[in-house]
């Protein structure tokens, strides 16, 4: 098993930052599918098998991706450095959404102002929103991904706003 | 031969070595373009080789050489003022910056002559990971509660500034009734735009229509001015700022 | 030297997606100053002298912040995707900046022409440089994050001069 490979492998692993296929590998490195499975195997043993105790690091197979990432009881530190995926001004507005679905844009514009119309940009990029036209405005609500995301066990609207609408007091009253 | 060598006066190069050598560096020094695109430890070399192979014309030599030395002179002036800024500025803790090493000119001159010459920039961007974390439901609810909060804040703002425009418009409308303005600006502007209409020629100045020697008048021309202006009836300008004369031309259509 | 502590330290480095502060770390483990030290001289020494061989990875100081980040050499192979020539020029203009600091941004333009104004506004938005008013024109020095970005060891102005000339030397040798 080539060593140079190996490393290749790890360096493309680890500035990925999410799973990558055989396919992408092969793709930035320039290495035949064989010495690619090679080297993916030999990482899975040394991260895992060898360094186990000496790592807080490990190489997993995802499906038909391969990733590298924190062991789950290093879990919460990595957490707490990790940058969160959505910033903090527009995870604010996917909940007034998710909460107040399905609701108009404009309605959304007089709750938070003008910065409505880059935050839906933004959420219906990430595929976790939909507009649809309504009259001269546009009506939003949260798409299939958003109760995936969020581990909510419903894909109906009035449900995930219940759900969540639940939660909300739950916590209130706490 | 130095002085006229120095002096402006074209010299006709035959060689096309000559000539190309002595086209860059008018360029440089004539038509402003950037000293350091030219690569003067290059030329050197290449034109000390020219002179061992071959006779060369000393006149044009000469005046090349001037050349180059202004082309120099012109490279180390910006670093001369580089180091003259940094003196300037030594009070943010850049003080303690050591008069030998890197502040020489030398120093300065090669590191900036080899950054740009390089191909390569001295500065490689690391590789790191970009990673980011998923968003939890406890900071989805966490978001939902603290975006109620701004809301309410949102809406009170949005409110008072709503309040706060109504007053004053209410207030300025008040401060307007009755004034002499208010009353008579329509009726001043229908006066001034007679006046222009009237006037034998489409181009005129501002105090050929009112009186030149009433303030009062000429800010009530002036005014009606703008405002006809504004309706796109006539153009204003002025020649000379601030204090010229000002000129009005009916537009073509009126 | 806690094996504990160190795993914890790894975990933090690598999941941060930027270099990190000895206080964050803290911040993220709880541990006192004293035991991450101790932390990050174990990290550095198993991954950059240990492991030397057998990892593309390696642990840094940069500025004053610790970062892990994929060794230049696999860069190189990994990433085949040619250098943008824009790239290559903002990186030239960045480093004339940090060399010459404090420097007038017309003195640059005499340097590098009228790209100097796109590129100064390319490099204060990326934060790292600062432009503050100096008569009619800018007085440029580089920020905290550039030695932390670059992962150089430095914050003091004339170690990072003396690292650039090495770097300047060393580009020309290859």
């Amino acid at each position: 098993m080539g060593v140079r490979e190996e490393r290749l492998v790890e360096s493309v692993l680890f500035s990925a930052s999410k799973p990558v296929s055989i396919e992408e590998i092969k793709e930035a490195t320039g290495l035949s599918k064989k010495k690619i499975d090679e080297a993916l195997e030999g990482l899975i043993q040394t991260y895992n098998v060898e360094r186990k105790k000496e790592t807080s690091i490990e190489v997993i197979k995802a499906g038909n991706k391969y990733t590298m990432q924190v062991k789950k009881k290093f879990f919460d530190q990595s957490m707490m450095v990790a940058e969160p995926e959505i910033r903090s001004h527009l995870l604010k507005t996917l909940a007034l959404i998710a909460f107040h679905q399905p609701i108009k844009q404009s309605n959304l514009r007089r709750m938070i102002g003008p910065r409505v119309y880059e935050h839906v940009d933004m959420l219906s990029a990430m595929k976790l929103i939909c507009a649809k036209k309504h009259g001269s405005t546009e009506m939003l609500t949260t798409t299939k991904l958003f109760p995936e995301y969020f581990g909510i066990d419903s894909t109906k609207p009035e449900e995930i706003r219940e759900f969540l609408a639940k939660k909300v007091i739950k916590s209130i009253e706490k | 031969m130095i002085k006229r060598s120095s002096e402006g006066d074209y010299l006709s190069a035959v060689n096309p070595f000559d000539r190309s050598v002595h086209l860059v560096f008018d360029l440089v020094l004539n038509q402003h373009l950037n000293p350091w695109d030219i690569d003067l430890v290059n030329f050197s070399s290449m034109y000390l080789k020219r002179a061992k192979e071959e006779k060369i014309d000393l006149m044009i030599a000469g005046r090349i050489i001037y050349m180059a030395w202004k082309v120099l002179r012109m490279q180390s002036d910006n670093l001369v003022i580089n180091m003259e800024a940094k003196k300037e500025e030594m009070d943010f803790g850049w003080g303690d910056i050591p008069t030998g090493a890197w502040l020489e000119s030398d120093d300065g001159y090669s590191y900036t002559n080899l950054v740009m010459k390089n191909p390569h920039p001295p500065l490689e961007e690391p590789v790191r990971r970009d990673s980011k974390r998923k968003i939890t439901l406890i900071e989805l609810l966490g978001a939902f509660d603290q975006a109620r909060k701004d809301v309410e804040e949102f809406q009170l703002i949005d409110r008072l500034r709503k309040e706060e425009r109504l007053r004053l418009a209410e207030k300025a409308r008040k401060k307007m009734k009755g004034t002499v303005h208010e009353d008579h600006l329509e009726e001043d502007i229908a006066l001034i735009w007679e006046k222009i209409c009237r006037y034998p020629k489409k181009f005129m100045s501002l105090s050929s229509i009112c009186e030149k020697t009433d303030p009062e008048q000429r800010i009530k021309t002036f005014l009606s001015v703008l405002f006809l202006a504004y309706e796109k009836k006539i153009k204003v300008f002025q020649r000379r700022f601030p204090y010229g004369e000002i000129y009005i031309k009916t537009v073509e259509y009126t």
